[in-house]
């Protein structure tokens, strides 16, 4: 049966997805996902991910290789490169099919897609001017309240009040933060008005591509339970959340690589 | 002998200077410098705690202390503030005589600063909104080369072919470095884009005001030899930068201190703001 | 065929040098002549023709020169053909110009002509007002405001201009924008052959030397590429709108056709394809002009008539290139686009088309986060 | 850091101004449910009101609601509804405040605004009216008209500048006459030309009270407050009592020597329009130096009186195009507003001047580095350049831009000393 892998090339990290389906429209088999630091040499993290991912198969019995994510024109065994948001759509689609949209919040840059049924991508619109609104927000804001990353959505569920951050750039607001340290303010509030001005930022683009139906949140910040909370209060919607989140671009890569596998033969 | 002290309380670091004078004029008697970190009171506390030490003077006998950077309001011991554009301005005519323009770059903001003769603020630009070519900016791009901050200065020195920088975004400049590392560009001519990306654009908001010589470099980054020379190149002309740079700001601060102990014209300068912004 | 390449490689070189060597050159072979630049977008070319002077129309200076002193004189939130503009001027860039002309597009361009006319005191600085309305005295204004103009340049040049002259002039222009406009139906119908950015270069050349020249040119490209070889590709076919005053970089253009666009209409320098018809030769040759402009001007962002909407003129362009898809390539900080948008996308969106926005900078050099929308948009477009 | 309050300014007319505009915006809502008076949508800037009273219609001046809605903290929310339909984060934030409002049904005073029966462009300069007007007659289905103003490229307007503007004024009383039904009444139309040309010689000699010192008013803060009767009400009756009772009250106040600060300690002339969102934030800013504002160009958009020009009831329509072309700061060129603020800081003694870039105004702010090149190369004159914008609350950095003022006048404050003491010594 064809075999096929998904290859989400992101900034940070670098993920690889492994499937298996008989047919279009058969059950699909996910064989095993793997998880490489990006750093400089794609094809070197992206064989690494790969190598998890085949859990023991062979590189040489896929059929069908599918690069998506900023390197993925820096990926030299693909068949294909699909952008992140085209494979975001399918991916988040195949997991919840529902039409609507998805926010993908990584490291650099966040972005809103509107998903058609069957998962097409509708409208889209990424924050692409600064680094505002962020994962690398999150990021330098634990960094600074010397918070590690994984705790950062555990705090903010604990938080009493929120203290929203106003500044959009990203290194400016360490300022305010320290402010707030210094003032006094416990941990758990900044992180929740970090979330809560994170999500604000996010709910200005969902509206611009139109967010009607269900929000499905990926990428590595869909992880903090707490910025899943300041979305649904600040939306009001209903937010899914795969536990694999990350792994969502390069799952609707396989999945197309699939589709065009049997569009092949 | 009169003793007085200035505290900066920057964004990334805090340094409090002690300053006396006597018969034969005024000397910087210590210097102390901490990270800044999250609690700004604290910082600027044992800041100032670590220079008197350093100086083997009471705190008691410190007659006056004048609170500068964007902290300055936390300070609990200071007895009035003053923004460190004329602190900095202060401190280079002291340190650096003849001084008639500082471009002061510090963890966030960079700025450049019109001096009078007599070392008084005449006109001065700072960057707004976004850390876009400050000292943070330069931080993150040695990160993410997996530099020091202290290396990336020599290195660039040996640049050949300088890299062309588009982003002045702190945070995105990392994507661009690590696409030109991916393409085998040398370090040296990665960090040499950087420095010249910006100095130009440093240097764009700095021709606001006049810039005349003597040309004086202050803050954290004037560290930087690589910064420096691409300063120079982008300017066309010298620039000064003493081993205080970092503590300009803290020893105009100091300077201020010392006048409202004194008998100078200018001892009671600074009281009616010091009094209606009632801190 | 050979021939006609050399002679298009040779205006990309030509679009990338700001030394303005065209102008410098046609100054020497036209001893104590002058040149008159003018700032986008539209421009009455014909009255400095007519006047035995060089137009030239300017367009920025793309990634070609770094902002180094136009930042302190413009600041945040002001759009990069103004300080490009600025930062020749300030160079010395601009120096074979002996004068130059804004018009009332934006009110960005409009301070940037007086703040040049301050700063350059010995260059000719004017500001013409081109008219936001389209009644009957609108053209009687413009009239006027025309021979203000044609007054300005006899005392520049030294001396009058003969309604004659001009007549002949005006009929060369005519003949450019004949040429253009078959230009675009020849790359509307075989996209194949001329590449988008092939007939932009070729066309945006024409702003930088003698009309007559750029006839020979174009002339001889419409005989030539159908000649080409070429087949045709998959690719959807797309409007491009918005990119009226400031240029996008010749590689983003590039870029969208490479991601499977097929670029069948634009607004690009669309100066050379101001009028929807010749202007007429008949009568006061000024007036003709003016009327032209006020009834016969093609529909732009930066030009208003309150009878016939804008967003009209955009769908009629879609339907008559059959286009599947509207691109809305609008520079950073132009306002008039950006309010644009939000009219045609209303439109657009009436007619059931798929648009894209994009935004650029003329000294953008990477692309990276660009090529991800467009080809996202191309993939949600083919992938079924 | 406990700030010294803003000084208040202590008097009667900023009650009556207040009470002015809350008759204006009942006169809207009665409007808005009966059709009368007829409501017509104008521009502040260049704003042609006389032309109404000939039929006694009323001005609906979007950018006064955009503004009140800033003071009180209510711009963002209908800046987003903008937003969220597609303009742009680079758009007038006035604009998407007034069709954010529209769309929402949000009013200043919670009162109904009626539906304009002409949406009538006054295009003094600003090209963003062109199309926010174009945009509003989209969205509210009233008919548009633009009087073109030809833009002041020279120190005069030309005679055809002026004939192009009267024949459109004329087409516009036409065009109105239609859609009222009634008929444009000359004598009214002149009569509040007249009225104007009270008010204008009211509100210009109070502009000249702040060359006093201390100045009695804030030619900034205060003036603000005083130009909604001076565009609502300038061509009627109540305007002229209104500016009789504030030049008296002021007058008084210089008689007494009270100003707005018992020690004014420095004087500025201000350049572009404030931060609304952040008005009283940002006015404290300099009460804690007890700097005033002894003039500024915002105050002179909608026209610009202290340098002399009257309407003139004699030539009605000849002077509403006058004042039109020449006489207001937005259809003046560039270097006209510098010479406009070399005149202010010499003449009024100014001590500094403060540029606010507006993000929002390109109009104002394009081009404001080369204007402060200009006063700090050329003239000599200290000058503070900050950025924000006058309706997006996003865009206000407050400890910067306190960081900067303090700067500022901590340098104007040493050279002030070292004069006092060379004068001393």
């Amino acid at each position: 049966m064809p075999l096929v892998a998904g290859i989400d090339c992101g900034s940070g990290f670098t993920k690889a997805l492994v499937a298996a389906q008989d047919s279009p429209g058969s059950e699909l088999r996910i064989m095993g996902r793997g998880r490489a630091r990006s750093g400089i040499n794609v094809d070197q993290a992206a064989s690494e991910a790969l190598e998890q991912a085949l859990a023991g198969t062979a590189k040489s019995d896929l059929n069908y290789i599918a690069a998506t994510g900023f390197g993925r024109y820096n990926l030299s065994f693909r068949d294909i490169a699909i952008t992140e948001i085209t494979t975001a759509a399918r991916g988040a689609y195949f997991l919840f099919p529902h039409p609507g949209a998805v926010l993908d919040i990584g490291s650099q840059t966040t972005r809103a897609i509107a998903v058609k049924e069957n998962g097409r991508v509708n409208t889209f619109k990424s924050n692409d001017k600064c680094a505002a609104g962020s994962g690398m927000f999150i990021a330098r804001a634990a960094k600074y309240l010397e918070v590690p990353l994984e705790q950062v959505g555990e705090l903010s569920l604990h938080a009493a009040h929120s203290h929203p951050i106003s500044s959009v750039c990203a290194v400016l607001a360490e300022s305010e933060i320290i402010n707030h340290v210094s003032s006094g303010v416990s941990v758990e509030d900044i992180l929740r008005g970090i979330h809560d001005s994170l999500a604000d930022r996010a709910g200005a683009l969902l509206k611009r591509v139109g967010l009607n139906g269900e929000l499905t949140f990926i990428g590595g910040v869909a992880h903090q339970q707490g910025m899943v909370r300041a979305l649904k209060q600040r939306l009001n919607v209903k937010v899914n959340v795969a536990e694999d989140c990350e792994y969502v671009c390069a799952l609707g890569a396989a999945l197309l690589g699939l589709r065009r596998l049997a569009s092949r033969n | 002998m009169r003793i007085a002290a200035g505290v900066d309380v920057g964004s990334t670091q805090t340094k409090a200077v002690l300053v006396g004078a006597n018969g034969d004029g005024i000397q910087v008697l210590a210097r102390s410098l901490i990270d800044t970190g999250a609690n700004v009171r604290k910082a600027a506390e044992k800041a100032f705690d670590e220079c008197c030490q350093a100086a083997v003077i009471a705190q008691a006998d410190v007659g006056f202390v004048v609170g500068t950077g964007y902290g300055r309001y936390n300070i609990s011991f200071g007895h009035t503030q003053m923004t460190e554009i004329s602190c900095h301005a202060r401190g280079a005519h002291f340190l650096c005589p003849g001084t008639r323009t500082v471009i002061d770059m510090g963890g966030q903001d960079a700025k450049a600063i019109a001096v009078g003769p007599s070392g008084e603020v005449l006109d001065f630009v700072m960057n707004d909104k976004c850390a876009a070519g400050t000292g943070r900016f330069l931080a993150n791009a040695a990160e993410v080369m997996g530099l020091g901050l202290d290396d990336i200065g020599p290195l660039s020195l040996r640049a050949t072919r300088p890299v062309k920088i588009a982003t002045v975004c702190t945070v995105f400049v990392e994507s661009d470095i690590l696409s030109y590392l991916s393409q085998g560009k040398r370090p040296e001519d990665i960090m040499e884009g950087v420095h010249l990306a910006i100095a130009k654009r440093t240097m764009s908001l700095a021709r606001r005001v006049n810039i005349e010589p003597l040309v004086t470099m202050t803050g954290g980054v004037a560290r930087n030899v690589g910064m420096v020379r691409a300063l120079e190149t982008v300017l066309g002309q010298k620039i000064i930068v003493t081993p205080d740079a970092q503590f300009m700001g803290a020893v105009g601060a100091a300077l201020f201190s010392l006048e409202k102990l004194g008998e100078s014209f200018e001892s009671s300068v600074w009281r009616d703001h010091a009094v209606s912004s009632g801190d | 065929m050979e021939q006609f390449e050399r002679t298009f490689d040779s205006l990309y070189e030509g679009l990338q040098d700001l030394s303005f060597v065209g102008v410098r050159k046609w100054k020497e072979q036209h001893p104590g002549a002058k040149s008159v630049a003018f700032f986008p977008v539209y421009a009455p070319m014909e009255l400095v023709h007519a006047a035995g002077m060089l137009p030239v129309l300017l367009s920025g200076a793309g990634d070609r020169l770094d902002i180094q002193h136009a930042d302190s004189r413009f600041g945040s939130f002001i759009c990069s053909i103004i300080k490009t503009t600025m930062e020749m001027a300030m160079t010395g860039h601009l120096e074979p110009f002996d004068g130059l002309l804004f018009s009332s597009i934006c009110d960005s361009a409009r301070n940037l002509c007086f703040v040049v006319k301050r700063n350059f005191p010995q260059m000719y600085v004017d500001f013409l007002h081109l008219p936001h309305s389209t009644s009957e005295s609108s053209v009687d204004f413009l009239t006027e405001e025309y021979r203000r103009i044609i007054t300005e340049l006899e005392r520049l040049g030294g001396s009058p201009i003969q309604p004659a002259t001009l007549r002949q002039s005006i009929a060369l222009y005519n003949i450019q924008r004949r040429l253009v406009r078959q230009l675009y139906e020849l790359r509307a119908q075989s996209p194949h052959l001329l590449r988008a950015w092939e007939s932009y270069v070729l066309i945006r050349s024409g702003n930088l030397m003698p009309v007559e020249e750029h006839i020979d040119i174009l002339k001889q490209a419409l005989e030539r590429i159908p000649a080409r070889p070429g087949k045709k590709r998959d690719a959807i076919r797309v409007v491009i709108e918005g990119s009226f005053c400031e240029q996008p970089p010749l590689e983003l253009i590039r870029l969208l056709e490479n991601a499977g666009c097929d670029i069948v209409e634009d607004d690009l320098t669309i100066a050379q394809r101001w009028f929807t018809e010749d202007v007429p030769l008949t009568g006061d040759p000024v007036r003709a002009l003016a009327e032209s402009y006020v009834h016969r001007s093609v529909y732009s962002s930066v030009r208003h008539d309150f009878f016939k909407p804008r967003w009209e003129g955009l769908a009629e362009k879609v339907r008559n290139t059959r286009a599947e898809a509207v691109i809305f390539l609008i520079a950073k900080f132009c306002e008039p686009a950006y309010f644009d948008f939000v009219l045609f996308k209303k439109k657009i969106d009436e007619l059931g088309l798929p648009h894209l926005l994009l935004e650029f900078e003329e000294k953008l050099f990477t692309f990276d986060r660009l090529r991800t929308e467009v080809e996202t948009f191309v993939e949600s477009l083919v992938f079924d | 850091m406990a700030e010294k309050p803003a000084s208040e300014y202590r008097g009667s007319i900023h009650q009556r101004q207040k009470d002015l505009m809350l008759d204006w915006y009942q006169r809207l809502d009665h409007s808005a449910e009966t059709g009368d008076p007829p409501a017509v949508s104008m521009m502040i800037s260049g704003n042609c009101v006389e032309l109404l009273e000939g039929f006694g219609a009323i001005p609906l001046y979007p950018e006064v609601n955009a503004l009140q809605l800033a003071i009180r903290h209510q711009s963002l929310e209908p800046i987003l509804a903008a937003e969220e339909m597609g303009y742009a984060g680079d758009n007038c934030a006035y604009v998407k405040a007034d069709i954010g409002c529209m769309l929402k049904g949000i009013t200043p005073t919670g009162g109904r605004l009626p539906k304009p029966t002409l949406v009538l462009c006054n295009f003094v300069g600003c090209n963003t009216y062109v199309k926010w007007f174009e945009h509003v007659a989209v969205y509210t289905g009233a008919p548009l008209n633009v009087v073109d103003v030809p833009f002041l490229r020279s120190d005069q307007p030309s005679q055809a500048d002026i004939d192009y503007v009267v024949r459109q004024l004329k087409e516009v009383v036409g065009q109105m006459e239609k859609l009222t039904g009634r008929k444009f009444d000359y004598d009214r139309f002149q009569q509040a030309v007249a009225y104007s040309s009270e008010v204008e010689d009211l509100w210009s000699q109070i502009k000249h009270l702040a060359k006093n010192s201390p100045s009695p008013f804030d030619a900034y803060f205060d003036a603000i407050t005083l130009m909604g009767p001076l565009y609502v009400y300038r061509g009627k009756r109540e305007g002229v009592e209104f500016f009789r009772a504030a030049l008296n009250e002021l007058q008084q106040k210089v008689r007494v020597g009270e100003g707005v600060y018992d020690h004014e300690r420095f004087r500025v002339v201000v350049e572009g329009p404030p931060p609304y969102p952040y008005f009283r934030t940002f006015r404290d800013m300099f009460a804690s130096w007890n700097a005033v504002a002894v003039a500024s160009t915002y105050s002179t958009v909608g026209g610009l009186w202290e340098f002399g020009f009257r309407h003139d009831s004699k030539t009605p329509f000849e002077s509403v195009a006058m004042h039109m072309l020449a006489q207001n700061v937005t259809n003046r060129n560039y270097l006209q507003r510098y010479d406009q603020i070399r005149r202010y800081v010499q003449e009024w003694k100014a001590d500094g001047l403060i540029i606010h870039f507006v993000k929002s105004c390109r109009l104002f702010s394009a081009g404001q580095g080369d204007m402060r090149d200009y006063f700090t190369k050329q003239l000599g004159v200290p000058t503070l350049y900050i950025e924000s914008d006058l309706e997006d609350p996003r865009y206000f950095a407050e400890a910067q831009t306190k960081n900067r003022i303090d700067a500022f006048f901590e340098s104007l404050e040493h050279s002030k000393r070292t004069a006092e003491h060379a004068v001393r010594a």
